[in-house]
Order: C-alpha cells, then structure tokens, then sequence
C-alpha cells in the first residue's frame, strides 16, 4: 500500500537504495530524505585517495544533483533528526521543524567509535568518516609531517597506505586482540604486522593510553603507561558504532544499533531500519548482527524498501567476503563488541 | 491558589458564553504588541456588545494612521476614508440615516492636525456623531514624528533639538467648540471606555471621546504606559459634568483628569 | 581580484530589525570599497505583521539595477523568508535561527523549501544574543555576526557602523547591539569554521574618490541644502517624510528651518508665501498630498510665483500602497489643476540625478517662475547606492531671479509680456516696485480682467514661458550603438535603471537595441524623441503604472503605435521583464 | 543559632502565621497544578522543595538550604552522592530544546559540602507522648523513621542486627560512592534528639517480635533486604560464586574474596554496578555486567554507566543466564541472547529469549546482583508465601495490632530515597494510630512574591560538570578514595544560577487584560496561549488549553505554567501590569496535634 510520506533518516547506501527501491515500486509515494552531513550521498572508503590528493570532493559524489529531481526524491543535506515520535508518527529535526511521516526507514549508518576512557580526548584525536573529516585531515597533514594511528580498522589501513603516499611518518599502535571488525588470531595480526612495516611504517605494541595534551598547533604528546610520544596528528580508529542515539527517547528497542526482526522492521509498524544501524539477530552466528559494509548496505536498503510498500523479504544471512585489502581477506559481515 | 483552575475556566466561560467578542474580526489586529488602541478597541467592542446594537447598524468611519485601522477588527459596517477627513464623512453618514449608529475614529494628527479644521463645525452642528480620538501625541504609522499634541521639547527624527510649538488641548478645544458631550478617558482602562462611550451613544447630540494611550514602539519618554498610568487619575467625585464653567476650570488646571468632563441636558435633536 | 557580484536579502517581520541590518551591511560593504545597490520593501504595518525584505547588490563593478536572484539570504523570520525561495540563485546561502521560539510543521518551515544545494547555516539567534546580551532585541545583528564570518567580511567594518549608528542611543543599547553582534561573529567562526567562503575580502578600495552611501531621500535633502534652501514646510507622508527628516537634523545649523505644518496644503501655502517673499522653500510629499497641493500650484502657475514639490511617488490611487512603488503620478504632475496650467516636470532616474535635478530645480522654478515638481518614487527615495560625494557647482546653485531694471522704478509691470514669456518679478521690500500678485486672471500690471483678448494674451504668454524652458532642461539621453535599430526602449525614473541592464545586456547578445532616457517630462523635447523614433522600427515603453502614462504624452510623436509594457506590482521593474519583451520584439520584427 | 539562618520561617514545623498573605490550601486542584508544574518535587519520593533549597544555595544560605533538604530527607549529605535522582530526569531544564537538567543532586551536595559543619538543628520538638515505640533496623527507614517519631515525642529505640548503623548505606554501597564518615555524622544527627540505638540484636533469634510487642506501645520492621535472590539456574551452587550484596559487605569489612581474572556480573541495578566498579578495585583485569535487556533500560544515572564505562567495566546486553559451567570451581556462564519485549507497568522490561542462541562466556567468578529479598522474621501476623510479615501500603499496618513495617523490607528493593519517605510515612501513621492526633501534613503554600534577579543569559549556562579523579588510573590507588570531588563553591552557585526556579507561578488576570499580546510577542517560548476555552479535571485543575489565532475565538490570554521557563519577560512589558508572581510550593505543615 503507497504511503502518503514516506521519510528516510539518512543518506549513505543503505538509505539512497531504499529511496530507489520505494521510487521503483511506488510513483505517486512522496519519497523524503533527511540527511545529518551536508555532503551530498558520497563513497566513505573513498576519502583516503581524496586526502591523498588523487581526487576531487566531486569524485566523491555518486548522484548528481539533478538524478534526485527526475526521481522525484526531496534531498534535504545538513538537517539532523534529533526526536522521533511514534505515536503521532512525526520527527522533529534540529531547527525544531517537525514533519509528519506514513512510512519511515531508519538508514543513519554508524559513527566513529571513541572507547569511552579517550572520549576526554576526543577534541585532540581525528577520525574519518566525512569529507568534513576529511578535509581537516588535509588542512592538518599541511603543517605535521607524523601520525599516531590508534585501535586499527580497516579504514585506517587506507589512510595509511594515503599518509604514506605524503611521505609522512606513521606509527600505528596495534590492538594485539582487535582489528575492527574482527577479533584477530595471532596469523593475521602478524600478516597486517608484517604488511605495514614492510610499507615503512613503525609499529609498537599497544598500550592503554592515558594522557594527550596538545604542546603546540604543530604537535601532540600522548602518554600511555610504557612510553611518551610526540607527534602531529592523533588518528582514533576503534571502528565504527550505530549512530542512533538521537532515538533514545523515542521509545524504540535500541541495543547497540535499532533492534529490528529479520525483515528490518521495528517494534513500530512500516517503520524499518537498514545499513550500518540496523541490529538484527543473526541465527548462523548466534548473535545480534550489525552489517558493516557497502554491499550489505545496498541490501539492507532494497530489503527495508520493499518491505515498507508490503514486502515480506528477509535479511540473506549468508555473510560475504567483502573485506580484500592487499592480499588480507577479511572474510566477515558483522563485528564484535570488544 | 490565587486562579485555581475553576475560577480561570469560569472566567472564560462566561465570556464565551457573553458572546461579547463576537464583534471582533477574525483576522488579529496589526497594532504592535503592547499598543493602547487594544484597550480601546476592548472598550468600542464591549459598549456595542452591551447596547445590543445591531452589527449591521453601526458604522465605523476612520482616518489615515494606526487608529484608522480599528474598522478591519470590528465586524460592522466601515469606511477608511483619507487622511483628516473622517468627521465631515461620519456627518455624511450619520444624515444619510440616523437610524445608523455612527462612531468616527482617528488619532490626534487625523483629527488635530489634518483634520482640525472639521472638528468646530461637526459639534456646532451638534451631528450625533459619537467620535473617538485616540491621542498618543505621536504620528505612528510615519515611524515616530511629533504631532499637534506633542509637548514642548519632544525629541525626535523630524524634531531632533526638541519640538518648539505648545500642544493643543483636544478636551479644552471640544468644549471651545460647544461640543455637547465631552470625555477623557484612557486606554488602559477599557471598562470606563465602555461605560463613558455607552452614555455618548445615548447622548442624542455630537459626543467627542479624547481617549489618552501609549506608543510602545516610537514614544519612550512622554506618553510611555508607566507615565500615563502615574498621570491620569479619575475626576473628583464632586465634578457636576452638567456644569461647563466648572468643566473649563477643571480641565484648565488638570490636564490628565479622565471620566465624563460635561455633558449638556437641554438638548432634543 | 575574483568579481564580486552578491545579492543579500535580510528576510523578516516587521519590527524584526531587518531594514536596520539591511542598513548596516550596505554602510559596511560601501565602507569597505564595494559599490552597493539597494532597495527595501516594507509592509504599511509598523510590527508584528506583514513581510520586510530589504535587497543589497554588492559588486566591485558599477551597478545600476537589482537583479531577480537573490545569493544570499538571511531570515530573521522563516514564514515570511518562504515566500523569499522562488528567487534564490543555484548554491544560495541561507542563514537561519535553528532554535526559534515555536516548532514549526514542514509545510510552514523555510528550510523544507529548499533544494539540497542549498548551503544551510543554521544558527539559534535567539539563544547566542539572549545569552551575550540578555536580551534577543539584538537578535538582527547576531544575524550579521554570523553573516560577516561565513562570508569573511571583516567584522571591523561592521563594529563601526553598529557604533556609529548606536552611539547616541546610549551605551547600554550600544553594547548590548555589539555584543549580540560578536557573539553570532564567534558562533560562526566556531561552529561552521571548515565552510567559511570569503565572498567579500576587502576589495582593493577600487580606485577614484571614497564613495558615500546615499539614499534618493537624502541626494534630495543635500542638494535642497547646497542649493541654500532656508525654509522646509513638510508633512508626515510616506515615503517623502525621511526628506523632511533629513533637513530637520541639518537644515538649523545652517540658519534654515523645518516646520511640520497642519497638512499639505498647508505645506504648499508656506512654500509658495515665502518663494512670492523671495526666499527658497520647498515641500516634498507623496501621491494622496500631492493631490491637495493642485490647487494652489496651479495658483503658482497663474501668480506666477515659484516654487519646488517633491513628489515621492507611491502605489496608488488614494491611501493606495504606502511602501511600495509606482510611477502613476504623470498625470497628476503633468496635466493636474484646473485650467491650462502648464508646469516643469522632471524625473531623475537614479540617485545621483536625485541630487543634481533637485539644486537645478531651484533655478528652474526661480528663473521661470513657476512651480517645479520633481517625480521621485518610492525604489528612488529608498534605494541606496553609494557613490561619490554629489556637490553643486557656484553656478549650479547661484540664485536665478529675474529682478525688474531700476530704470522701471515707478513704471514696473510684474506681469510685462516680453519676448521669453519671463516678466522680471520684484520682491516685496524692494522700493518703487509694488505689485500685487493674484490667482484671477490679470492684466500685465497685475489687475484682475476677465476680457477674453487679456485672457488669451495671457495664457499664451504663460504656455511660451513654459516652452522656452527646454532649453535649460536635460535633454532625452541615448545609450545605444547610433543608427538603425530594432527596438528602442524609451523610459523614465527609476525604471530607467533595470532599461539600462536590459539593453547593455541584450546588446551583449548582439541586439540592435537602444535606450532613451526622458527627464524632462513637462515641457518634453519632441524632436529629439521624434529623432530617435525614427530611427527604431519598434519603440518599447516600459512603465510602473497601468495605462502607460508617458506613452500616452509622447506616443503620438511615433509613426505607429508604441508597444507598452505595464506593471502594477508594487515592486521594481525587473530587467529580465524588458529583456524578454525586447527579444520578443526584435524575434518578430525579423520574421 | 545564626539569626540570618534562622530555622527556615515558613518551614514545615514551625506553623507561624507570616506576613504578606500567605495561603495554605489542601485543594486536590493545587496538589494537581503543584504536580505538574515543579516536576522535580513531584518526582521525589520525599518531595524535597527542590527550587528553594537551590535558591537558598545561590544565596550562599548553605546551612538554609542543607536544612530545607533536612526536612524531608534526614541524610542530604549521603543523598547528594548516591541518590538515583529521578528529580532531574523530569526537570524543566532538561526538555528537549532547553539543554540539560539542572544538577539537582550535585547542590545538595554543595549544601551538604557548603554548610557549617557545627551548624545544630532544631527541629520542632512535641511534648512527650507518654509511649515507647520500637525500630527492627537501623537503615534509612529505620533512621528516618525513628528521628520522626522521636520529634513527635515517643521515646524511640533502634535494634540492629549488625555492629554499626546505616544499613545498606553502611554495608552496601562502597566507600569509593559514599564516605564512611559522611554516614557517620548524618546519622548521629538523626539520633541524637534522644533514640537510643542497640547494635548486634538480631531480632527474631536473640529476642522475639512477641516480646517487642508486649515491652513497647509500637513495633516497626524496617529490616530491609538482604536475602539475595538467586539467579535458580543450575550450577549456582559452584565455588566462585558471589550474591552482590555479600560481596559488597565482605569489601566493606575488609575481607574481600579472591576473583580472579575476569569476572562477569549479573545483575542491572546499583549493586551490579557497585560489584563491577569494586572487582577493578580487586585484582580482576575484565569486568563485565550482563543485563537482560537493553542498557537503555537500565534504571542507575547515566553518570554511573559512563563512570564504570570509563573504568573498564563493559556493559553486555540482551542475555539471559541459564546455566554455570564448571567441574567444582566456576569456568563460564551459559547465556541465551534475549529479543526485547515491551515494557510492563512498573517500568520492567519483559525479554523473550531465543531459542538456539546459547553460547558459554568463561569467566573466573560470578557475581550475581539481581535483587534481595526480605529476610523472613519470625512474629505474629500474616506472612507472605516467603514468611515475610505482609504491611498495608497506605496504613502500613500489619494483621497485629501496634505491628508496623515500612522500607524496603515491605516493598523489596526500591532506592534509598523511597525508604527514608516511607520512613517518615510510617511514623505519621504510627504516630496517629497511637494518639489519635495528626501531627503533619502536606499544603500547598501560596505567597504573592515578586521576580527574582534572575537574568534570562543564566538559562544558557552549561551544565557544570562534578570534577572527578582523573587519570583513571589514580582511582585504583586504594578502594576508598571517593571518587566524586564535588563542586568548587563558585561551581555549584553558577549551577543553582541554572534553575528556572519553578515554584515561582505566573499568571494573567483576564478581568484587566486588554489582550494586546505584548507578553506573547516577548516569550522565549510558546509558553503564553491565546485561549478559547480552559479544561479542568473534576478536581479543578487545569489539564488543557485549547488554543485560537482566530481573533473572534479569543476569550483569554493565558499562561501555559507548564511550559513557561520563569523568564519574566512577559511582567516586565505587560501595559496594564495584570501578571502576578506567586510563590506556590508544596511543604508540610504541622498541626500542632489536632484532632483528625
């Protein structure tokens, strides 16, 4: 059944299939996106090349502006949903614009993950998900020539290999057990071991970080419990969280990401979540999974839309290779609290 | 509990059921927040809710300015006629059909200045016109400009060292003129508005209504809200309103006494 | 240095404070070496109800019109912005209080009209100045603080036009205002640092004298004074009352006085008593006051006694649409009065031609003895434009009485017919040559008779008088290639401005087209005009009012009918409107 | 006694009439509108006058304001560190586009930290009762309960099973929350208006209920809960396994037990949290905390989830216990993953489990805080299906004539705050069940009051932060080191400076109103509503306003108090000074004993 308005909260993947998947099978639908970044919709695992200087931010973007028009999709960047009420079915969005909605898919993706003892630090450190972050990265990178890359993930591994191409000085201080999202066995904690500093760059043991206190605009000194250092850029990589905290009041079943049934939908009816947000129970794994990737996205995105005009599908549970980076396959869909 | 929630609903009740903002045009009024002409408008409002007067049977005729607005927020019959000219149109009016109630409606640079010249001859004629002159002492809608009774020294863009000529007394120049029936009131007291414009009404002669109220935007020195309610205090209890003489003294040494200042018995029309 | 050319359009209710911010980004922008074009619209409500929008053009190059898009915008009321979006340009910025007093649904919200490329800065005014200031009364110019900073215009130049505009208000209302205003600066810089775009680095003070800000009302109050006016007889009227305004703070210092009279006619009385005495006068007032003044101009024409009208024209008829502009006067001004009552009418067209054609009035009416009304309207009186310094020249404004010979002592005619049409005019306290003006009709020594060969006598010396004028009346100017063209567009006032865009523009596009600017009205030069005429296959009369008022006055000179093109909206005449109009006619004058 | 601190004027027990019309009312209309509009007091158990005490603080009145919290609260000192503050979750402050709440609780403290230490009180003393009352317990039920029916006149004794009292505050929360010596001195001031405390009597096996009965007029259980309720699920019996609250105790008397490495809690209220924080404190490297449900649901501050957090302690959510693996000493947990149910009516979260998601998370000792039980004693009257003596909730009587209960022992675990309110609860009852006489009771106090000085900026102060031990690390140094340093002085006035104030009642007389809406053009918020009609409840009270913009429906202009933020914009505008200010609060009244 066509929903008068159907709002999507988000603007990655996950949330532009949906839009496409609902657009598809449904023309008259009044189809609204609501994006937090005032970026158009653009490629994540793509911002390391852009800091490396091989791209242009409009490479970066997927859809030119006028695709949104001829689909007939509401584009609207920069505008944060900060309260959804379930009962009067409305979303009140940061400039306190309340907007009523029949259908709703929740698609915000996931946020850099700051274990909570360095959130104290958090205005020293850089982490890298937007092209905002991106671009500090680049105004930084001009005045420092060292970066300390904490925790380890798979983004920071791209950015690595970016810095290197900057001939900058790197140390990356490795999670011995993690390397987001996976827990690591000593074969391939050794093989990522071997492939950085085979690249040239320095890598020491990780120990539990306990000071960083800015010295000058140029330099930072981090101290953990073996050893101080200097250096000019702190960049914090623990992975990624749902970024569903503005649903907390709402009176949604939020774990980690929103807690939906294996056909992406929520406690409340045609209201779905899909992407990096969505936590749905996995029954091969015997646990909660939250999808990370591209692939899974675009998934996740199709699977909500259908569902919300009446679809009955359910999430392929069937995990796919999608990590393959430099010879490290990392063979996973989900991750791990750790 | 001063307003326990009965009382509050009540009050309310009672006015809803009074239908005695029935009156009012469905549009708000463009007055700025915090302007007397609400108070006046409460007062016009309540005295033809409380005559009974038929809607239809009552004409509003206004000037140019602020005041000249009042005849949109009324639901009677009304004419916005130019700048100074509203008491030689109510007289048109009112002859026309008598059986009309006519209220003429407009500031002290409607009726002082522009218009002064039309105020002697509307109460020589005696025309039972009733005519409300809302006196802030300012031109509001021209953003702020003395008017004829402004007072000496008034600083403003049009008088920035101070105005040099003496105001004019609306009060003293109605009783000049032989106005039959003559009040002073103010705006913020909408209640004696109402009960001074309700024996106007059924005054049978020309009755001329000099109703004091603030600027809240362009006056903040003279006729400011906290100045007029330190000023204007009710006459004595002793004014004989029938007794002009007296009514000459009274207003010649007070200028800020407010209520029924004369009211002539002997006339028929 | 990148070419600068932005529109910024503050958005809000009345009584928001938006004229006032619209005000201080012009001074800031012409103090820092821009040159600047702007226009106000405002409701007739003073708070609370209806939209105020005010329209700054800031470029590095001349600017001579508004253009349609608008690049940045900031609303200080989102319901009354919405109907602002139809006129925003691709990319446009949009600044906007994200924490305002009510929620608002989305079909009622500014930011869901939006399209995506619009760069959002959404910032809670109320909250920055309440919290710097105690008070959001100063919310507009938190606004301009977060304006300055995204647009990196230096906030110095600000500060000092809150200071020099706030100054006399008092040091609380001054710093309250500053403070709200370095607050939104810091928000700005704080929140929104990696999207800072310097649209407006401080341009290289383009070359030539220091430009000055001037609005068409105070062009008109300068030149009054450097034309050594002594007396104002005004009026409250909008939009003529800033005139009065003006001379009421600098007219006294130089001996001369402002007195606000009962009404209009009033006005014109004194203006025409103390011209008869010999003493400069004028009045300035709008469409609903000019109409009292007729008669007693007309009294000036018979009596032959000078004088100088302002009229700001404004929508009309009657009470009509008192802040907003029109250009449907000409007849008024022209033909208004009872009896064949010829009169100078001239209509400046930009702000600079306000001051000059204001001082030059004087001469006329002294010279011709005859009252002069100048046609402003309400987008010239408000407009400002900054520009360098207007000044008059000794000649410019040199007295141009005609005084009586003394060998006529004794023996003076005020009304001697001569040659000119010009009777040399005593002035009462000059000996020997008493005289008695009078509206009846009268003989040349000024006795009242009513035969019928005085009479034509008269009234032809009088309309002679009139005609001789054209020669120290500005001619029609032409801004086109010369020779053959397709179209010529003919105008005058304000709209000449946005004829002026439209035709560089199409010529641009490698049009034949020309323009022809009219500022004499009344008495008009038909044979330039039949020149220009002639060389056009097709004349095109953009005008501000519904029958085309000039067209009508001067139409006849074409050899076929003038094309008109008539708008009544209240607001200036777009140059994309004329731009359309010429193309459509040069694409059928082909065909 | 410091005249300028003088015992408060209006306060609850002296009933001296005071100047400028004071009104009292029991009006169910004002309990309603005192309900909705100081949300904070309402959500109290105690009803402590939030707004008051914080104003007396910002007036530097420290001793004022830790009395003010005295009345209804015997223990502000240790309330102020370990209250579950339901106050701020529903201070005005804290609503969606006004920032964060008020830091309630952390200006008690400032109170408590602020005020002179010697400072005495004097709380309204009646004449002897001639009767003997005696208190099962000495926890915060026991404590407040005591205290009151001593002031009241009855000469009160305290038996307590263990060697100090305090109860729980002493034995169950760690020192590294609430420092002994704060305990100490509060609870010799409950005590020292003459009820004598005997310590080490267990009552029920050193002497009988029975005997309470016949020696004294009035026996109160207020034993509290320390039965642990076990996880029932197999394995539970193994070495290596602790309930919460024992392990809490054996920290406190200085005998912790060994737990190895890693440790996995069970368990999502205080006590889990107090067991996962204290197990750091021991020699475990791995501290996690399972919950059934979500962590959104989980009842403790957002302060405590973020301080274990930072410490280490990891939160699991959506598991279920179901067995404990190992041969004689614990090795693992079986858990079973949980789907979230919806929520019952007291707040709980219902789980369903999956079937077919089991798995072992190995760990070297359990905790297992999921609650306590009432310990049965042995006494007349009708019991539970556990053996607990069963109390009336409203009366607190039990089947035995002159047999009270009252705390936690009555209703299982709640938090600190509703035992010391249902302590001072129970002994109005016993007090009245024995004279006859009502001593107390709840008003709502109208004064006519003018606008503060507060400015509208203060509403955009921050909300300040407790400082507490940072690097992390230094917290570990030794288990008692608190780790809350409360407010520097400056800090708590600038947050008290955060409080709307919200006793404070604005209100429009619609007979002088000339509706010219000054006051609505000046409101921060939609806190003024032009009014067609007022809907009351049968009390009287106001629960809607409906509202018009069309001019002819506008009957009144009115003041919405429920979302007015105490600004005052609107008075100082208004042309015909129609607003009125008024001090509404809700406070106790005593009644000099008259007859009910």
């Amino acid at each position: 059944m066509a929903q008068e308005h159907c709002v999507i909260i988000g603007n990655g993947p996950a949330a532009n299939q949906a839009a496409l998947t609902l657009r598809e099978n449904s023309s008259d639908t009044r189809i609204t996106i609501v994006g937090q970044e005032p970026f158009p919709h653009y490629r994540p695992h793509l911002l390391p090349e852009y800091i490396a200087g091989r791209l242009s931010q409009d490479d970066l973007c997927v859809n030119p502006p006028a695709f949104y028009k001829e689909c007939g999709i509401k584009v609207r960047l920069g505008q944060r949903v900060v309260h959804v009420d379930f009962n009067k079915r409305e979303l009140v969005l940061d400039h306190k614009e309340v907007i009523s909605f029949g259908g709703l898919i929740i698609a915000c993706g996931g946020k850099q993950r700051i274990p909570e003892h360095l959130q104290v630090f958090d205005d020293l450190m850089l982490t890298l998900k937007t092209p905002a972050d991106a671009a500090q990265w680049i105004e930084q990178l001009s005045q420092v020539d060292s970066v300390l890359i904490v925790g380890g993930d798979l983004t920071s591994l791209s950015l690595t290999k970016a810095l290197l191409s900057l001939e900058k000085r790197v140390i990356f201080m490795l999670n011995e057990d993690s390397f987001w999202p996976v827990p690591l066995c000593n074969e391939l904690s050794e093989k990522i071991k071997h492939m950085l500093t085979e690249r040239g760059v320095e890598v020491i043991k990780a120990g539990r970080i306990k000071r960083v206190t800015r010295v000058s605009d140029r330099s930072l000194e981090v101290e953990t419990d073996n050893k101080t250092l200097r250096v000019g850029i702190l960049g914090a990589f623990f992975g990624m969280t749902p970024n569903v905290k503005f649903l907390a009041r709402s009176g949604l079943d939020i774990e980690r990401g929103v807690l939906v049934d294996e056909y992406l939908q929520t406690r409340f009816d045609l209201v779905y979540a899909a992407g990096d947000c969505a936590q749905v129970y996995h029954p091969t794994i015997k646990d909660y999974w939250v999808s990370i990737g591209y692939q899974n996205a675009i998934n996740l995105g199709k699977v909500a839309g259908l569902n919300l005009l009446g679809g009955m599908l359910s999430v392929d549970a069937s995990p796919e290779s999608i990590f393959f980076i430099d010879g490290i396959i990392v063979n996973t869909s989900w991750w791990t609290e750790f | 509990m001063k307003t326990k929630g009965k009382v509050l609903r009540e009050g309310v009740h009672r006015i809803k059921e009074s239908g005695v903002f029935d009156i009012r045009s469905e549009a708000l009024p463009t007055w700025c927040p915090g302007c007397g002409y609400f108070g006046i408008h409460q007062g016009l409002n309540n005295c033809i809710q409380k005559l009974g007067l038929a809607h239809h049977k009552v004409v509003i005729v206004s000037g140019i300015g602020c005041a000249g607005r009042s005849l949109f927020f009324t639901r009677t019959y009304g004419l916005h006629t130019v700048h100074g000219r509203t008491l030689p149109v109510a007289t048109g009016v009112k002859t026309a059909n008598p059986e009309l109630t006519v209220f003429a409606v407009g500031g002290d640079g409607d009726g002082l200045a522009i218009g002064g010249g039309h105020l002697p001859h509307v109460a020589r004629r005696n025309v039972n016109v009733n005519y409300l002159l809302f006196d802030n002492s300012i031109y509001g809608l021209t953003k702020g400009q003395p008017s004829p009774s402004s007072p000496v020294g008034m600083k403003s863009k049009a008088s920035p060292s101070g105005t040099i000529d003496k105001p004019l007394n609306a009060t003293l120049l109605a009783l000049t003129y032989g106005a039959s029936f003559v009040a002073r009131l103010f705006a913020g007291d909408p209640d004696s508005i109402c009960r001074a414009l309700i024996e106007g009404v059924q005054h049978p002669g020309f009755s001329i209504f000099h109703i004091y109220t603030s600027c809240v935007t362009f006056d903040k020195e003279f006729k400011t809200w906290a100045n007029l309610k330190k000023w204007v205090h009710p006459l004595p209890q002793d004014h004989d309103p029938s007794n002009l003489r007296q009514a000459f003294d009274r207003v010649l040494d007070d200028e800020f006494s407010v209520g029924i200042i004369y009211k002539r018995t002997d006339i028929d029309k | 240095m990148p070419v600068v050319d932005v529109t910024v359009e503050v958005c809000g209710m009345a009584g928001d404070g938006t004229i006032a911010a619209g005000g201080l980004i012009n001074e800031a922008m012409s103090d820092g070496g821009f040159s600047v074009l702007a226009f106000d619209s405002y409701p007739a409500e003073i708070r609370g109800f209806g939209r105020c929008v005010t329209r700054s053009r800031i470029g590095n190059e001349e600017i001579v019109a508004l253009e349609d898009k608008t690049h940045v915008l900031i609303s200080l009321n989102d319901e009354q912005a919405r109907s602002r979006v139809p006129f925003l340009s691709e990319n446009s910025m949009i600044f906007f209080d994200s924490n305002p007093a009510v929620y608002v649904r989305e079909d009622k919200s500014l930011v869901s009209e939006l399209d995506p490329e619009a760069i959002l800065f959404g910032m809670p005014f109320n909250d920055i100045a309440t919290a710097s200031a105690g008070t959001t009364r100063g919310r507009n110019l938190t606004a301009l603080g977060c304006f300055a900073a995204i647009c990196g215009a230096p906030p110095d130049l600000f500060r000092a036009v809150i200071i020099r505009k706030f100054k006399s208000k008092g040091e609380k209302v001054l710093q309250t205002n500053l403070r709200s205003f370095d607050a939104g600066f810091d928000y700005a810089l704080e929140n929104f640092s990696n999207r800072i775009k310097s649209i407006f680095l401080i341009s290289d003070k383009v070359g030539g004298p220091k430009k000055v800000l001037l609005s068409g009302n105070q062009a008109i109050g300068k030149a009054a004074i450097d034309a050594g006016l002594k007396l104002y007889f005004g009026y409250p009227i909008t939009p003529a009352t800033p005139i009065m305004e003006y001379l009421a703070t600098h007219l006294p210092a130089l001996g001369g006085r402002v007195i606000q009279m009962e009404d209009e006619i009033a006005s014109i009385g004194a203006v025409l008593g103390s011209y008869y005495a010999g003493t400069r006068a004028m009045t300035a007032t709008s469409g609903p006051g000019f109409a009292l003044m007729t008669e007693l101009i007309t009294h000036g024409v018979m009596a032959e006694i000078p004088a100088v009208i302002i009229n700001a024209q404004r929508g009309g008829p009657s009470t009509g649409l008192p802040t907003k502009t029109e250009q449907s006067d000409l007849h008024a001004a022209v033909f208004g009065g009872p009896g064949d009552s010829p009169r100078i009418v001239v209509a400046p067209s930009n702000v600079a031609e306000c001051y000059h054609y204001t001082v030059k009035s004087f001469q006329l009416a002294e010279k011709y003895q005859t009252p002069v009304i100048l046609l402003a309207d309400f987008y010239l009186d408000n407009r400002v434009e900054n520009l360098p310094m207007p000044e008059a020249s000794e000649s410019e404004k040199s007295g141009s009485n005609v005084l009586p010979e003394n060998s006529l002592k004794g023996s003076y005619r005020r009304y001697e017919i001569t040659e000119s049409g010009i009777s040399p005019r005593a002035l009462p306290g000059m000996e020997g040559f008493i005289f008695s003006a009078t509206g009846l009709e009268h003989t040349q020594t000024g006795v009242p008779d009513y035969s019928p060969e005085n009479h034509m006598l008269m009234t032809e010396k009088r309309h002679r008088k009139i005609t001789g004028a054209l020669g120290d009346l500005p001619s029609p100017e032409e801004f086109s290639s010369g020779g053959k063209l397709d179209v010529g567009v003919i105008g005058w006032g304000s709209t000449f401005g946005s004829i002026l865009e439209a035709v560089t523009t199409a010529r641009n596009r490698g049009l034949l087209v020309g323009g022809l600017k009219i500022t004499s009205i009344f008495p008009f030069h038909e044979s330039v005009i039949r020149a220009f005429m002639n060389r056009c296959s097709e004349i095109l009369i953009p005008e501000l009012n519904y029958v085309g008022q000039l067209a009508n006055l001067i139409g006849y000179i074409h050899s076929k009918d003038v094309v008109r093109l008539n708008r009544v909206t209240g607001t200036p005449f777009p140059p994309s409107a004329i731009l359309e109009k010429i193309e459509y006619l040069v694409q059928v004058g082909n065909e | 006694m410091k005249n300028k601190d003088r015992y408060p004027p209006d306060n609850s027990i002296s009933s001296k009439k005071t100047t400028n019309n004071v009104v009292y009312s029991t009006d169910p209309a004002d309990f309603f509108y005192v309900g909705v509009n100081i949300p904070c007091q309402n959500a109290c158990p105690a009803y402590t006058n939030v707004p008051e005490y914080i104003r007396c603080l910002y007036e530097r009145s420290y001793d004022r304001s830790y009395q003010l919290n005295r009345i209804v609260n015997l223990l502000p000192g240790v309330l102020g560190r370990i209250c579950s503050r339901p106050c701020e979750n529903k201070c005005r402050h804290g609503e969606p586009e006004l920032g964060k709440p008020v830091g309630i609780c952390h200006i008690k403290r400032s109170a408590a930290d602020g005020k002179d230490p010697d400072q005495s009180y004097t709380e309204y003393l009646f004449p002897p009762q001639g009767k003997t009352v005696c208190v099962v317990g000495a926890g915060p039920a026991g404590l407040a309960a005591a205290h009151d029916l001593s002031s009241i006149g009855f000469a009160v004794t305290i038996m307590e099973a263990l060697d100090e009292p305090g109860g729980m505050l002493r034995y169950g929360i760690p020192e590294f929350r609430l420092p002994r010596e704060i305990l100490k001195s509060e609870i010799s001031s409950a005590l020292r208006i003459g009820v004598t405390l005997k310590t080490g009597i267990k009552v029920g096996t050193d002497v009988s209920v029975q005997n309470l009965l016949d020696d004294y007029d009035a026996v109160l259980i207020a034993t509290g809960c320390y039965v642990p309720r076990p996880l029932a699920i197999p394995g539970e019996d193994l070495a290596g396994i602790h309930s919460g609250i024992k392990f809490v105790m054996q920290v406190a008397s200085g005998s912790p037990p060994r737990l190895g490495r890693s440790v996995v809690v069970i368990g999502a209220g205080f006590t889990a949290f107090d067991c996962a924080r204290l197990a750091l404190r021991l020699e475990a490297e791995e501290s996690a905390i399972c919950i059934r449900a979500t962590e959104q649901d989980l009842r403790v501050t957002k302060d405590e989830i973020l301080e274990a957090k930072r410490e280490g302690v990891k939160v699991k959510a959506l598991l279920l216990p179901q067995r404990i693996i190992g041969n004689e000493k614990v090795e693992g947990v079986e858990f079973v993953r949980t789907r979230p149910g919806e929520v019952l009516p007291n707040g709980r979260r219902r789980v369903v489990p999956i079937e077919g998601s089991e798995f072992v998370l190995p760990c070297d000792s359990v905790i297992v805080a999921i609650g306590q039980g009432s310990e049965p004693i042995a006494s007349p009257g009708e019991k539970d299906e556990r053996g607990v003596l069963i109390g009336d909730r409203i009366t607190y009587r039990s089947s035995v004539p002159n047999l009270y209960v009252t705390g936690d022992f009555m209703t299982g675990p709640t938090t600190v705050i509703e035992c010391i309110a249902g302590g001072r609860r129970v002994a109005e009852k016993i007090a009245e069940d024995l004279t006859g006489k009502k001593f107390r009771e709840w008003a709502v106090r109208t004064e006519e009051a003018t606008t503060t000085d507060r400015e509208r900026s203060w509403d955009f102060i921050p909300r300040r932060e407790m400082p507490t031990i940072t690097p992390i690390e230094n917290r570990f140094n030794s288990i008692e080191t608190e780790v809350e340093l409360g407010f520097e002085s400056e800090e708590g006035i600038k947050e008290s400076q955060r409080c709307y104030l919200c006793y404070l009642h604005y209100e429009i007389d619609i007979t002088s109103c000339i509706y010219c809406r000054y006051c609505i053009d000046v409101a921060p918020r939609d806190c003024i509503k032009m009014v067609n009609e007022v809907i009351t409840n049968e009390a009287g009270a106001i629960t809607g306003l409906v509202e018009t913009s069309n001019w002819r429906e506008v009957n009144a202009v009115v003041i919405d108090n429920s979302r007015c933020i105490r600004c005052g914009e609107c008075i100082k505008v208004c042309p015909v000074d129609c607003i009125s200010v008024s001090k509404v609060e809700l406070v106790e009244r005593t009644l000099q004993g008259r007859r009910n």
